[in-house]
C-alpha cells in the first residue's frame, strides 16, 4: 500500500464514520484503511447510500406480485404490461435543492433516468412532486421566507424544465404542495418511468473475469465530492455553507447523448452489465455491480479522464459528477462500444476489468491506493434505531365545526389556494408531449401513457398528505396509497405497481423513527389492501433545519394498466348528464383543506377503509370499461367543492347540486372522506351504473344535475363558472409574479 | 448631494471548480469550425447598467449589492464590477 | 424524406410516427451526412441540438449536413425546419431572422391557434386562406425578429406562413413560421408533427404535412 | 513561430434598439429589493478562453473570427474582443 495509514484515525469523524463503523472497517480489513479507503467506507456506508436506518423496515414491505419481474434491490422496480417491461422509481433531491434550486432540481432528473437507463430501458416520462413553504400570498408567513419560498419554486421548476425538456422526456404530472414545515426544507422528489422490451432489462452485474469496464459520459470533477450522500445524511445547520462540497451542475445535453449511446449499446448486445454513477460515484458503481456479480474489479485511476489538475484518489473515487455510466463489455466488443460513444461525440474510456478476487483493486500509475471486498463497501451497518411515540397526544378529529360566514367566499378561497388551484403554472414550462404518447397530460388525476411496443396504455400518479401523516404517520400514509389508487381508477387503470419515497426529519431521533416505522408500516398494509407490490423506492432522511423537522412525508408513486376504453375525463361533458357520487360522505371535517383555509386550524384526518376503497376502485373501472360514465374525478383534497369545482373547468359547463339530507351543507361540502368519486353519467345509464356499484356494496348518490354556467349549490350560493376560473387559474401565476 | 449617472459592467462568471457544459460544448465545436486553437472556453453573463450615484464608490458599491442579493448567484458564479465612465450628465 | 438528427434533437421520432401516420416513409439522416440525393423532402426536426447552447440552433448550424441541406434547397428541394429545426435554419442563414428568448422568459409548451397567411406554399397549399390551426408550442426560444426593413419585404414577398392569433412569444408582428425566398424553405415554431393523431393533440397538424405530400405528388408529375 | 497562449474576454450583448426581456425584468425587479437608482439594464454573454497566438494582435483576429462566424448572431448582437494577457508560458 502506498500511503501511511497513521494519521487516519480521526479521520473517519470528520468523514462522518462511527468508532464502531471505524472498528468494523479495520476488522474487515484486518488493517488500518488509508485515506482513499476510509473515504469509500465512509460515502457508502452514508444514510443515503446504505440505507442503515431504514433497512430493517423497507423489508416488510410487500414486494410480489405476478407482475412485478424485478423488485426492490435494483436501479428500478420493473413490472410486465402486455409483454413490456415497465421500469419505475423515484428518488428525493431536497438537499441539494435548496442550496441552488436550479441545478438541484436539474441534476435530481439527470440522477433518476440514469436510475432507469441502469436497467437497460429508456425512459418515457417524468413526475415532479414538490413540497414548498408558503408563497408571498400568505400572510402567515414572514416575508422574507416567502420571497425565498417563491426563489426555490421559480429555480426548480426551471431546472426540472430545462433538463426534462433538452432530454426529450415528457414531465406528465407530479405535485406541488406549499405548507409552513417545508419552509426551511423543500422536497423535490422526482419519478422516473422507462420501457423496455423484457428481454433487454439489463442489470448492474459484473460478470466474467477479463471483462472490460468502460466509464461512458462527463470527465470527473471534484463537484459534489461525498456530494449527495453527505449532504442528505446530516441536518442543515446555519453557516455550514462553507463545508458543503460543491454544486453539481446539470449537462442535459450530455445526458441525452448517454440515453441515446447505452440504449444503442444494449440494441448492439454489447453490454454485459450496466450501472449508474449516482451518490458514492466510481466507488459505488464499480463495488456495487462486481458484488452483485460475485467478481472482483483493477480500477485504473489514471484512465479516469478529469476536468480538474491535481484530483486525489478518494476523490476521483467518490466524486458525484454528473452525467456518466459504467457498462461492462467483453474484451471482443470493446472497440465496438467505444466506437458508438465516439459516434454519439460522447466520452468513453476504458477505466479496468472484472477479476476473479471478489476485491475492488484501484491503481494510479501503478500504485495500488485501495484494495478492499468489494462487498464490503455495499454491506453497510444495519441499525435499529430507537423508536418513541411523541408524548403530546394526537390531535382530537374535529367534526364539529362551525359552517363558514359565507359558503360562495370559502369555495373560492379553496379554489384559489396554492395548494389546491391550478398547476399550470408549472407543467406549461414542462414539455409534456414530446414521444406523443401523452394520451392525457398533466391537470388530471393520472397521466395516461401510450406503451410503446404494446397495445394497452399505463397511468402514472404520485400522492402524499403530509399534514394527515404528521397526525397519524400510519394511517396518513394508507391514505397516500388509497388516493394514488383512486386517481388511477378514474383513469380507468388498474392499479399494479408502487414506488415510494419517504422524506422524513432526522432518523437520530426517536419520534421521527417513530413516524417512519409507523408510515412504513402503513404503506405494507395499504398495497396489500389494493394489490400493489412495493417494486422500490427511496428514503430521503434528515429534512430538518434548525431542529425544525418537516411533517412525515411519503410519496407514493403508483402505476397502473389502462385496459381499453378512452378514459372519460375529470370533466362534465354534457348538460342534462347526471351528477352523481359513488361512494359516502361521512361528518368529518378533521385535517380537512376547509378547516386549514377557512378556519386556519390543522389536526386530525378523516377515517379510511381500505376494503371500501378496492371496492370503489373496481366499480369506477367497471363502470368505465363498459363506458357508462361521462366523466370521473377523484373527491379528496378540497372534498365534493373542489371536485366540483374541478369538473366544472374541465368541462366548462356549470352544475346544479342539491346538499345532502342529515348533513350540515358545509360539511356535506368541505368533509374529504376517502373512497368517494365524483361522476357524470348520462340518465338512461345510471340504472347500469347503480347495479355495479351495489354488486360492490358502494352507495350512489345523486348530487344534480350539469348544464348552466354557474355551479349552483342548492340555495347557498350560485358562482359562475368564470369566476371559478379567474380564481383557480390566476391563483399560482399571481403568488408567483414579482411584486 | 448631487447624484452622477455612472455606467457600470458586471461580468458574472461560473466559479472555478464548476462544471460548465456550455463552455465545454462550445469548445468541443470551435476545432471544426476551424478554431483550433481555442481553449478552456467558460460562459458567463454580462450586465450593462446605468446607476445614479453621487461618486464612483458608491456606485460601485450599489452595484455590488445588488449582484450578492440578485444578479450573481453566489453559490455557483463569482463576479466582478467595472465602473466604466460617468454616463451623461446628473440623473 | 430524410429526418436530420443533430445531436440533441429529440423530436425526430415524433416526425417519423407522424409521418407513418399518413402513410409515407421516412428515414433518418445523420448529421455528419453530406449528402442529401434521393430524398424529396427534408425535415430539421424540433429538440435541443447541442443542448441550445451559445444559441440555439448555433452549433448544429456548422454540422456537415448543413451544407448538403444548403445545395439541396438551392435545387429546389423542400426544406422544413420546426422549433429547434427553424432555429438551425435562421441560424445557418437559409432562413432570415433570429429566435430569441420568449419576452415572457418562460418556456412554453401548450397548443396555440396560428393563422395561414399564405396558401401559395407546398407547405400550405392543402390549407384555406386564414385557415385558424391549433398546433402546439414547446419552446422557449421562438421570439423571432427581424428588422423592419426585412418585415417589410417578408410581407411584400408573402412569405410570412403562420402568424399567432395570440401572440405567446413576442414574436415580431406575431410570425411563427417564414418562408424562404424560393418558398421551399419553411421554419415553424409550432410542431405539425404533434397535431396528426386525434388521441394526442387533435389534427390540425396534417394540414402542413398534407400539403407537402400533394405539392411532392404534384413536383413529381411535373404539374407545377 | 513560437505560439503564446492569451487570454481573451468576449462580451457579447443584445444590439441597440434590441428589446431585451431579461434585461427589463431584472430592472423592473430592482426597485423592490432596494435598487431605485439602477436603469438601462442590459444581459448578454462573456465567454472566456484561451487561444494560442504567436501575438496578441493575431490572438485578437482569431477570436474576432470565430465571433463574426460563431459566438456572436450579427442578426441581433454586437461584440467586443479583449485580449487580457499572456495567460501561462508556451501552448
Ligand atoms: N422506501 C423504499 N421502499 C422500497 N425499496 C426501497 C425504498 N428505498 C429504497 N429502496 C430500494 O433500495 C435500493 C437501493 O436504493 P438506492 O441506494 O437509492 O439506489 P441507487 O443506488 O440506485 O441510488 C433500491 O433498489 C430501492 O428501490
Ligand atoms: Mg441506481
Amino acid at each position: 500500500m502506498s500511503e501511511a495509514p497513521a494519521t487516519v484515525v480521526s479521520l473517519h469523524r470528520q468523514l462522518g464514520l462511527t468508532d464502531d463503523e471505524y472498528a468494523r472497517i479495520e476488522e474487515i480489513l484486518g488493517r488500518k484503511p488509508n485515506h482513499a479507503e476510509l473515504a469509500m467506507y465512509s460515502v457508502m456506508w452514508s444514510e443515503h447510500c446504505s440505507y442503515k436506518s431504514s433497512k430493517i423496515y423497507l423489508r416488510t414491505l410487500p414486494s410480489e406480485g405476478p407482475q412485478v419481474l424485478i423488485g426492490p434491490g435494483e436501479g428500478a422496480g420493473i413490472v410486465e404490461v402486455d409483454g413490456v417491461a415497465v421500469a419505475l422509481r423515484i428518488e428525493s433531491h431536497n438537499h441539494p435543492s435548496f442550496i441552488e434550486p436550479v441545478q438541484g432540481a436539474e441534476t435530481g432528473i439527470g440522477g433518476i433516468v440514469r436510475d432507469i437507463l441502469s436497467m437497460g430501458a429508456r425512459p418515457i416520462a417524468l413526475l415532479d412532486p414538490l413540497r414548498f413553504g408558503p408563497l408571498p400570498v400568505e400572510d402567515t408567513v414572514e416575508p422574507a421566507t416567502a420571497e425565498r419560498n417563491r426563489f426555490l419554486v421559480e429555480g426548480v421548476v426551471t431546472g426540472i424544465s430545462t433538463y426534462g425538456n433538452c432530454i426529450g422526456v415528457p414531465t406528465v404530472g407530479g405535485e406541488v404542495v406549499f405548507d409552513p414545515c417545508y419552509s426551511g426544507n423543500p422536497l423535490v422528489n422526482v419519478m422516473c418511468i422507462g420501457v423496455a422490451p423484457v428481454e433487454r432489462i439489463m442489470l448492474a452485474r459484473a460478470h466474467g473475469p477479463g471483462n472490460v469496464v468502460l466509464l461512458l459520459g462527463s470527465k470527473t470533477g471534484r463537484d459534489g465530492i461525498g456530494g449527495v450522500s453527505v449532504l442528505a445524511s446530516s441536518a442543515f445547520e446555519e453557516g455550514s455553507e462553507t463545508k458543503r462540497p460543491s454544486v453539481q451542475v446539470g449537462d442535459p445535453f450530455t445526458e441525452k447523448l448517454l440515453i441515446e449511446a447505452c440504449l444503442e449499446l444494449i440494441e448492439r448486445g454489447v453490454v454485459v452489465g450496466i450501472q449508474d454513477l449516482g451518490g458514492a460515484g466510481i466507488c459505488c458503481a464499480t463495488s456495487e455491480s462486481a458484488a452483485n456479480a460475485g467478481t472482483g474489479m483493477r480500477i485504473h485511476l489514471e484512465n479516469v479522464p478529469r476536468r480538474e489538475r491535481g484530483m486525489e484518489p478518494f476523490e476521483i473515487l467518490t466524486s458525484e459528477s454528473q452525467e456518466r455510466m459504467l457498462v461492462i463489455v467483453t474484451p471482443e466488443d470493446e472497440e465496438e462500444a467505444l466506437a458508438t460513444c465516439r459516434r454519439w461525440g460522447l466520452g468513453a474510456s476504458v477505466i479496468g476489468q472484472v477479476t476473479a478476487s471478489g476485491r475492488l483493486e484501484v491503481f494510479e500509475d501503478g500504485v495500488c491506493v485501495a484494495d478492499v471486498p468489494a462487498a464490503s463497501l455495499g454491506d453497510g451497518p444495519v441499525y435499529y434505531r430507537p423508536v418513541e411515540r411523541p408524548h403530546e397526544a394526537p390531535p382530537v378529529p374535529d367534526t364539529d365545526v362551525a359552517p363558514p360566514e359565507d359558503l360562495r367566499r370559502a369555495v373560492l378561497a379553496l379554489a384559489g389556494d396554492p395548494s389546491l388551484c391550478s398547476k399550470r403554472w408549472v407543467w406549461e414550462q414542462y414539455d409534456h408531449q414530446v414521444m406523443l404518447g401523452t394520451v392525457t397530460g398533466p391537470g388530471a388525476d393520472a397521466a395516461v401513457l401510450r406503451l410503446p411496443g404494446a397495445r394497452k396504455r399505463i397511468a402514472v400518479t404520485a400522492d402524499a398528505n403530509g399534514r394527515w401523516c404528521a397526525a397519524d404517520p400510519y394511517l396518513g400514509t394508507c391514505h397516500a396509497v388509497a388516493e394514488a389508487a383512486r386517481n388511477l381508477s378514474v383513469v380507468g387503470a388498474e392499479p399494479i405497481a408502487v414506488t415510494n419515497c419517504l422524506n422524513f426529519g432526522n432518523p437520530e431521533r426517536a419520534d421521527v423513527m417513530w413516524a417512519f416505522s409507523e408510515s412504513v408500516r402503513g404503506l405494507g398494509d395499504a398495497c396489500t389492501a389494493l394489490g400493489t407490490p412495493v417494486t422500490g423506492g427511496n428514503v430521503s432522511f434528515y429534512n430538518e433545519t434548525a431542529g425544525r423537522s418537516i411533517d412525515p412525508t411519503p410519496v407514493v408513486g403508483m402505476v397502473g394498466v389502462v385496459a381499453d376504453a378512452g378514459p372519460p375525463g375529470t370533466g362534465f361533458r354534457g348538460a342534462g348528464h347526471l351528477i352523481v357520487l359513488l361512494g359516502e360522505t361521512l361528518p368529518e371535517l378533521a385535517g380537512s383543506e376547509f378547516l386549514r383555509i377557512v378556519h386556519r386550524r390543522q389536526g386530525g384526518l378523516p377515517s379510511l377503509d381500505l376494503a371500501r376503497e378496492a371496492a370503489l376502485g373496481r366499480v369506477v373501472r367497471g363502470a368505465i370499461a363498459r363506458s357508462l360514465l361521462s366523466s370521473a374525478h377523484d373527491c379528496s383534497e378540497g372534498g365534493l367543492a373542489l371536485a366540483l369545482t374541478e369538473s366544472c373547468l374541465a368541462g366548462g359547463l356549470g352544475a346544479a347540486v342539491t346538499p345532502e339530507d342529515g348533513l350540515p351543507v358545509h360539511v356535506w361540502l368541505f368533509s374529504e372522506t376517502a373512497g368517494r368519486v365524483l361522476a357524470s353519467v348520462e340518465p338512461h345509464r345510471l340504472p347500469a351504473l347503480r347495479a355495479l356499484a351495489a354488486a360492490e356494496g358502494v352507495p350512489v348518490s345523486f348530487l344534480g344535475t350539469v348544464g348552466g354556467d354557474a355551479l349552483r349549490i342548492g340555495s347557498e350560493a350560485d358562482i359562475p363558472v368564470a369566476v371559478l376560473r379567474d380564481v383557480y387559474d390566476n391563483a399560482l401565476p399571481a403568488a408567483m409574479r414579482h411584486a | 448631494m448631487e447624484l452622477v449617472r455612472f455606467a457600470v459592467a458586471v461580468d458574472v462568471m461560473p466559479k472555478d471548480g464548476i462544471s460548465d457544459p456550455q463552455g465545454q460544448t462550445i469548445e468541443r465545436a470551435l476545432p471544426s469550425l476551424g478554431f483550433a486553437d481555442v481553449h478552456d472556453v467558460r460562459v458567463g453573463k454580462r450586465i450593462e447598467l446605468a446607476v445614479e450615484a453621487p461618486d464612483a464608490e458608491t456606485a460601485e458599491a450599489i452595484v455590488r449589492a445588488a449582484c450578492v442579493r440578485f444578479l450573481a448567484n453566489p453559490v455557483i458564479e463569482e463576479f466582478q464590477v467595472h465602473v466604466l465612465e460617468r454616463a451623461g450628465g446628473p440623473a | 424524406m430524410a429526418i436530420v438528427v443533430f445531436p440533441g434533437s429529440n423530436c425526430e421520432q415524433d416526425v417519423l410516427q407522424a409521418f407513418a401516420c399518413l402513410g409515407v416513409r421516412a428515414e433518418y439522416v445523420w448529421h455528419h451526412a453530406t449528402d442529401l440525393g434521393g430524398f424529396d423532402v427534408v425535415v430539421l426536426p424540433g429538440g435541443f441540438s447541442y443542448g441550445d447552447y451559445l444559441r440555439t440552433g448555433a452549433i448544429a448550424a456548422f454540422s456537415p449536413v448543413m451544407e448538403a441541406v444548403r445545395r439541396f434547397a438551392a435545387a429546389g428541394g423542400l426544406v422544413i425546419g420546426i422549433c429547434n429545426g427553424f432555429q438551425i435554419l435562421c441560424e445557418a442563414g437559409l432562413l432570415p431572422g433570429a429566435l430569441r428568448w420568449n419576452a415572457g422568459l418562460k418556456f412554453i409548451c401548450r397548443p396555440v391557434t396560428v393563422r395561414v397567411e399564405t396558401t401559395d406554399s407546398p407547405f400550405t397549399s392543402a390549407a384555406v386562406a386564414g385557415q385558424a390551426l391549433e398546433i402546439p408550442i414547446n419552446h422557449f426560444q421562438g421570439n423571432y425578429h427581424c428588422s423592419p426593413a426585412l418585415l417589410d419585404q417578408l410581407d411584400a414577398e408573402d412569405r410570412i406562413a403562420f402568424r399567432y392569433a395570440d401572440n405567446p412569444n413576442g414574436s415580431v408582428s406575431d410570425i411563427a413560421g417564414v418562408l424562404s425566398a424560393g418558398r421551399n424553405v419553411l421554419g415553424m415554431m409550432p410542431h405539425p408533427e404533434r397535431a396528426v393523431d386525434p388521441a394526442v393533440g387533435g389534427t390540425d397538424g396534417r394540414v402542413v404535412l398534407d400539403s407537402m405530400l400533394t405539392s411532392l405528388w404534384s413536383l413529381r408529375a411535373g404539374v407545377r
